[in-house]
């Protein structure tokens, strides 16, 4: 699919001057996409960047294709429209953790179920960047923010479970520091059909400074972060000297997926990521590993199978609709007239 | 027994029963064999909002009104002269509304004690002098039908339902209705179930049969048909008729076309219809609500199509917010509005002209749109036409307002030539539009750049190579679409975006008043559904030897630049309107004028006759003092 | 808790002539419900029922409680507000599928998250009752309908996997014409504290009849539902002469579950129900076995478990803040003035 | 060098940077300082949407404004005397607004050819003349901030951040401003950071010090305390006003409080500071979205709170089919609109007056709610409780708008005496209010049985034994509430509706206009915020030796019963709008008067000045003919 258009990654700048925080975790995100766009093989002007309102939803304003800044929560919806109607185009929706999960939660859920052919990039900050540092769906229980002085009392999602959940075809994880990372799962995304999932785990230095640090921090990610890549062992942390992993999610005696150290290569309970399982329980399983705190967070694909899009059983109804009886030159009229008539 | 025929000039029936009785299938059949007999006719469908409320309630009664003649006609009629009752409540449920020595039909079957007191009756009213001052037939219709298919296999239940085709074939006898069609339209919807078409059959012929033989009827009746302007005809309620227009439009406008939609009484039916012409390329998408209707929708416009929403009251007051959007966005969007009773849950199955005002303005901020409005079944296709030629014209949602009256009702349609339809077609834009002068670097598209008539701006769709923009709902800047925050540019684009939606007068086409003589002092004004009763009360006035003059707009906005001088011709304006005076305060506010808001607010549309009694009363003492109407 | 105050299923009976259609299923579940209610123990007026709209929605009128009809999608927010300033009372939510997973996803899956304590009555016929037969997020793909009169493409939500991925603590299904199995659910979700969401399974025999026919049906019904009991084997269909169970849930080498044929009460593949599983992905591995024929469903009580209500967590605060800080005679007083006056 | 100390009535001061820089922080400190000292002031946040926009940018730049004086004044002044600006940018995007002569203070450590160039100066306008007609300090005011921190642990980049600090110290140097106030402050807001308190305070002497000892300053300046009514005062915003409303509300209704929301600018300060009082029994509900918002709030009002939902225009829109249902159930419920640019998201952080029509009619059918509009910060105090007294009292959903200019404005305010705040007990309903003869047996509780004054239906809240009742947004029998079809019904509960907020005008007390000799011909109408500026142009036509009457309206639905004659005595009635006309519009519907619309849709409030023009030109030529005000 990826022919090479020649394109750079400057291409897909705009003349636009980038309107976020100096050190907002949103640039990194942006230089990464834009990075990536050319592999796409596909014409700027066939791909569209849709958004929703907050900080993160600034970002069609900076990449060079079409692309429209829509309103708080709806993106998910418009793009629906706009990829339905024309399956020639790439669609890609920008969102925020509270535009999608808060006041957009129900047609994120709806295009999941759907499978409708977008690539979604949630920028997970944890917060409400644009209004100025409320509490999002996806803060921790018991955070102080201007709207919780006393800490939220909100059990927050958990977005790939939400997603999983909602019948998702296609679900990742990723972080935006780590480039090659965002890019790979953004390249996984772009291939598939339907609705792919990516959530970026993004920091928002003004109102949420370090949500991911352990993350990032190169004395704890190792231990925390869980990489995901089909066909390899759950395994993560560093390797002991007897070959056995530190870390990595074994499914114990109950079936339950849990994380264990010092766990052999060969050991029966150690977890091989099968990204493209069918019953999505394994995925679920996956996304409940980590805590609230970010501790074991699984990044990469969690889940990624075949499933036909709401796009092309669309347009498969309408081709078979035209081909059973094309609307030839009379069909107006015919229509119109309808059966019963009489004339005067 | 040969019996005679007595001519008729015009007759209204209405049926009525449960709602699970077949009341409007009924109806629609009869109806349909009175537009096959070539009568002018108008229907007026009225049914509760339960699916089946429960068997012989007065909240159960669903009824089907048609109103059929030899001349044009244009309501349902005000008060039927037959009514055919399939048990009590729809008996009880009706009686108010017919005049003295009108024709009941009664299928007595349910008479009992126990039904009648279900509804409040302690006697017969068949037979305790209640009913003396109609010509009551009182008949066993039930029985008559659950004998004619005594040697069918179905269940005594399963033959019972086939007693409204008993009662359909004893009315088409006695109105001389043709009855082929309904025969063929039995059979083919009864396809999978040859049993139950066959009862329908046999049920319907008894009660033809019944009808020529039985000696309760001395008479029948004839209706010639009507001399309308000659052309081929179709019977079309407004939902369908707009359903039409779109399809048209979209065919007219080369455009695929994109409805976004989640259901809701009255306006599912044009989200159904719409998804059986998978085949004109048409796109239907049944949303998860109605911000997601519109919210698709836009997106489609986003990409090139005809994008449509349509919904009711209260599912227009959820897509508020998205229509500021695509009045931000310049994008061409439908948003059909079939109104009915308010607020809030209101009166779902019954009719009102109550969101005028919401169209208007139910969004924040200044966001104007162009509204306009359908007046009868069949003008919606035409209302649906002009809407997109706006909405494509000028690129701006366009609201269009119809009504559960006129969505459900229905009348003959003259079929349009389609070669006399509008040509739509749209220029997108293919090529960059800064000329190096115009605010633009030679080779650099604007995407705000306006036609300096129209002030619409160009609409490049995704997949034009370099014309590559972005759009939002944030305040842009002239010409390049780009945030903008400066104060003189927020000014200038609201002010742009008003003079857009009010430039749009310039390409409307003269009003028409009807005022035969030219020389009556009062102005009836109207807008959507009451044509019918309006026209029809003008009628009565003028026959009585009274002066009115007659004026109903498509455009409310803007308003079409001669209102104001044709508004200033009379002494007195009055608007009739289903709400509390929606029309008039937009009036007034425009024209400064003391226009006399004559309102009701009963889901139900005007009677002709009360209409004219106010009419009159304003002519001869210029003020309303009729009891029957509000004001 | 269930103080007898000799109320009777009469007591919570309305004059209001009860208006759905002959032969709905909705007449049964009003009749379990008005029979469960004396069981509460507690008294009709602090007992209040929310709906939104459809045919389900209409139920408030009939309980002689409380009642609020509302708008469409909108009763779990509804009913937020009343529980969380209203400690006090019993709140309940009568929804449909589209009520509740349509229009009104967002708000639902809210609820769940917070946990709320409200209990959710979703009335799931699969089908639009109210506005004549459209198809719903939760008709089966190919459902011939009035708006898919191709099929609808609409791949369906299951709503017990979107309830664990949003954080349920109670979820469970039942049936509408089992009435002591739907009473003893609903015993169990009034138990609960928090939010409890209980899919009732409802036919609408004007616009979707026998959509679950099959678990009605005494030929089918024993080998198609999965009764869970806590602490029992999930075994149903018939037992065999060696006392092995005819069908069961066993966990497979992958650590899925999955249906199995004659197995032995002692295999150890065999799962045993555990409701009361801290982590969802039990449950949702359950909800997973059910295909959209409605073959393999289980019923009863999918997860139920202990966590903070978010009305009680908001009263605690509420409490804690005026513990504090009371707001006596003086405080408005002093509010009002703030810090820095001056007096002229 | 002891310097002079010069004597001013009034003083108007912005200081502008980065958004990073600051400003607003330093912007209310100088505020708090001057309020402190007694002035009367009246101040003018003004930011960009962005967080943090990228910095020396034009978009980037915030600035506030504040004026003070020794009388009583209206606005934060239309032209600053004093800016201090500390960038190129801000110097660029203030400059326009700066009159010839003003002074301007700038800090020129970023004015290098670089910073200069990217907000397009090709030369430095300190050097190259530009400013020849103001003067101008340019100072290194970073560089000294820098050196006064040299001994500092920070790092270079924290220490630098104190330059506005340094800014304040000098300004308040130059104004003879108390400095304890800023002092304490600083301790309190970094109690946790003390080298950064320690950092600030630094600064701010030194530039207190700096202004005290350089040459560059002759001068400092003295404005008097001005001399307002005795009491006691504070410096408040509109947003913190209307929330302390809202909880002295709570507290006089003796109603738990609850507030349901979703954040959004610039209303989500009301949410912040409610959240911070829940020892009154305050709940705040940070709901999913907006529809969460007013539906929990809803259904708290149902169980007996004093319910609230907060937003602006976007969110409100959203809200419509809510506010429906609250109509519908007739409930007390709050819905406060701060209103902002619009159309869409508009401009978020600028004012505008454009939701009115949208509170008037932004929902399905006929369901009027009273709208009223506070009109400077502090009366957004009083607002509330009116807002509230009406919502009680009427069992409504009643609209207030405040806007973006006067939520975050701020200016002097009484601190009112809390015993004389109105009591706004409630009494719930406790017993079943049938008699036998009105429409309910004895013992039955009927929801719809309205008080006969004020046509407000029982307010039974659950826990209430032997009331238990269903309400909902299906159309409801008079009286019982229980669902009804009936078309009569539906009429006569549509108007009673309507009565019932049209009655509301008998409790409105006489309004009093500003009509000194009470032989002005010209008035003045208003609403909102617009009072400040309007006030402030009747002034200064009134110095000029005209006549003008102002009047401006807290009520706007329903208007209050003697508004028609007091528009009667004028002869031009003039209505100033930040949007397209929507008072006039509801003014000239009523009244049919041909008022004169003046509107300016700029994101920023009217200059004092600008309006007295136009009044002017209307008093001498009876027409708007300035060019500075559209119309
Ligand atoms: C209808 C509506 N409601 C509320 C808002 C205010 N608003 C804008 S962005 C936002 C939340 C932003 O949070 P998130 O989606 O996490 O994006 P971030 O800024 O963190 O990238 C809110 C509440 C709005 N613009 N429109
Ligand atoms: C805002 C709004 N949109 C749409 C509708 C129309 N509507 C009423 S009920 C309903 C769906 C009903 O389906 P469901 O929730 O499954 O309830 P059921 O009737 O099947 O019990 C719809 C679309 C409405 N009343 N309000
Ligand atoms: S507020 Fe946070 S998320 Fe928004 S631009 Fe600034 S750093 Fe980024
Ligand atoms: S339509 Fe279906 S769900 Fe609605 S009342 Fe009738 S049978 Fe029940
Ligand atoms: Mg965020
Ligand atoms: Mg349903």
């Amino acid at each position: 699919m990826t022919a090479d258009l020649g394109l750079k990654a400057k291409d897909f700048k705009t003349d636009q001057e980038v309107r976020w925080c100096p050190g907002c975790g949103d640039y990194a995100i942006l230089a990464a996409v834009q990075g990536f766009m050319p592999e796409l093989g596909i014409p700027k002007e066939d791909i569209v960047f849709v958004s929703g309102i907050g900080c993160s939803s600034r970002f069609p304003y900076y990449m060079n294709t079409y692309g429209m800044h829509s309103i708080h929560g709806r993106a998910p919806a418009i793009a629906t429209g706009l990829s339905t109607s024309r399956t020639d185009l790439s669609v890609w929706v920008v969102t925020g953790d509270g535009d999608a999960l808060s006041i957009g939660g129900n047609h994120l859920i709806h295009a999941l179920r759907r499978n409708v052919n977008l690539t979604i990039l949630l920028f997970n900050n944890r917060i409400y960047g644009l209004t100025k540092g409320q509490y999002s769906p996806a803060s921790e229980l018991g955070k102080i923010t201007k709207s919780s002085p006393m800490g939220s009392i909100d059990n927050p999602f958990n977005p790939v479970s939400v997603a999983l959940g909602a019948e998702a075809t296609f679900v990742a994880r990723t972080l935006d520091s780590d480039r090659k990372h965002l890019q790979s799962v953004l390249r996984a995304a772009a291939e598939h059909k339907g609705t792919a999932l990516v959530e970026i785990y993004q920091n928002c230095n003004i109102f949420n400074d370090g949500a991911y640090e352990i993350l990032k921090d190169s004395d704890t990610r190792d231990d925390w972060i869980i990489r995901m890549e089909h066909g390899q062992p759950l395994s993560f942390g560093a390797t002991n000297d007897d070959g056995s992993f530190g870390k990595a999610v074994i499914r114990d005696e109950l079936g339950n997926l849990t994380v264990a150290e010092n766990v052999g290569p060969d050991d029966s309970r150690l977890v091989i990521h099968d990204a493209h399982a069918d019953n999505p329980a394994y995925a679920f399983a996956l996304s409940r590993l980590q805590s609230l705190d970010t501790r074991y967070s699984p990044m990469g694909v969690f889940r990624s199978v075949e499933r036909p899009t709401y796009d092309q059983l669309m347009a498969d109804q309408l081709d078979t609709a035209a081909a059973k009886n094309p609307a030839g030159p009379d069909a107006l009229a015919s229509l119109l007239a309808g059966a019963d008539t009489w004339t005067l | 027994m040969a019996k005679s025929v007595e001519q008729l000039d015009r007759v209204v029936i209405r049926i009525a029963g449960d709602s699970g009785d077949g009341m409007q299938l009924t109806g629609d059949r009869f109806t349909q064999e009175t537009a096959m007999f070539g009568n002018d006719l108008a229907t007026f469908p009225n049914f509760p909002a339960e699916i089946r409320a429960p068997q012989g309630t007065l909240a159960g009664v669903s009824s089907f009104q048609v109103h059929f003649a030899d001349h044009d006609i244009l309501t349902p009629g005000d008060r039927p002269d037959v009514l055919v009752a399939m048990n009590p409540a729809a008996l009880k449920a009706n009686l108010g509304d017919m005049p003295k020595g009108a024709i009941l039909i009664i299928d007595t079957h349910d008479f009992t004690d126990r039904a009648l007191a279900r509804i409040g009756w302690n006697s017969n009213p068949i037979t305790d002098g209640t009913l003396d001052s109609f010509q009551v037939h009182p008949l066993e219709l039930t029985q008559m039908t659950l004998d004619a298919l005594e040697s069918s296999e179905l269940s005594r239940k399963d033959a019972g339902r086939s007693k409204n085709m008993f009662a359909l074939g004893l009315l088409s006898w006695m109105y001389s209705r043709p009855t082929e069609g309904t025969l063929a339209f039995v059979e083919k919807k009864f396809a999978n179930k040859p049993d139950i078409a066959a009862a329908n059959i046999t049920a319907f012929k008894a009660g033809y049969a019944f009808g020529e033989t039985t000696e309760a009827f001395a008479v029948s009746y004839e209706v010639k048909p009507a001399a309308l302007a000659s052309g081929t005809y179709r019977n079309i309620t407004g939902n369908l008729a707009l359903a039409y227009g779109l399809i048209a439009a979209g065919q007219q406008s080369k455009l695929p076309v994109f409805l976004g939609a989640y259901p809701i009484t009255p306006a599912s039916d044009i989200l159904h219809e719409l998804s059986k012409h998978k085949r004109f390329g048409i796109r239907t998408f049944q949303a998860e609500d109605e911000i997601a209707g519109i919210g698709a929708a836009l997106g489609a416009a986003f990409g090139g199509s005809l994008a449509i929403t349509t919904s009711s009251g209260p599912g227009i007051a959820l897509k508020g917010e998205t229509i500021g959007l695509a009045v931000s966005l310049e994008l061409p969007l439908l948003i059909i509005d079939i109104q009915r009773g308010g607020p809030s849950t209101g009166l779902p199955t019954k009719t009102e002209q109550s969101d005028l005002l919401q169209a208007m303005f139910g969004r924040n901020g200044e966001a104007p749109v162009p509204v306009i409005a359908a007046q009868s079944p069949g003008d919606c296709f035409d209302a649906a036409i002009e809407a997109v030629r706006m909405a494509l014209t000028y690129r701006t949602p366009v609201f269009l307002l119809s009504d559960g009256y006129i969505a459900n009702g229905s009348e003959p349609w003259q079929v349009p030539d389609v070669t006399t339809l509008p040509d739509l077609t749209v220029e997108f834009a293919t090529e960059p539009n800064g000329d190096g002068t115009n605010g633009g670097k030679v080779g650099e598209y604007l995407p705000y750049l306006r036609d300096p008539q129209t002030l619409a701006r160009p609409w490049a769709v995704p997949g034009t190579a370099g014309l590559e923009h972005r759009v939002g709902g944030i305040e842009k800047a002239d010409k390049t679409g780009n945030i903008s925050y400066d104060p003189d540019n927020h000014d200038f684009m609201v002010r742009t975006r008003q003079a857009k939606i009010d430039g749009i007068a310039k390409s409307l086409p003269p009003l028409v008043v009807d005022d035969p003589d030219g020389d009556a002092s009062v102005l009836v004004l109207g807008w959507g559904s009451t044509y019918g009763p309006i026209g029809a009360a003008c009628r009565q006035v003028r026959t009585s030897g009274a002066k009115i003059a007659q004026l109903h707009l498509r455009h409310i906005n803007p308003f079409p630049d001669d209102l104001g001088d044709i508004l200033a011709r009379y002494e007195k304006v009055v608007i009739p309107e289903m709400n509390l005076g929606q029309l008039a305060m937009l009036i007034r506010a425009k024209y400064l004028i003391d226009a006399i808001s004559v309102t009701q607010v009963r889901g139900l549309p005007f009677k002709a006759d009360e209409l004219a009694d106010m009419l009159t009363s304003v002519i001869n003492t210029g003020a309303v003092n009729t009891e029957s109407v509000n004001s």
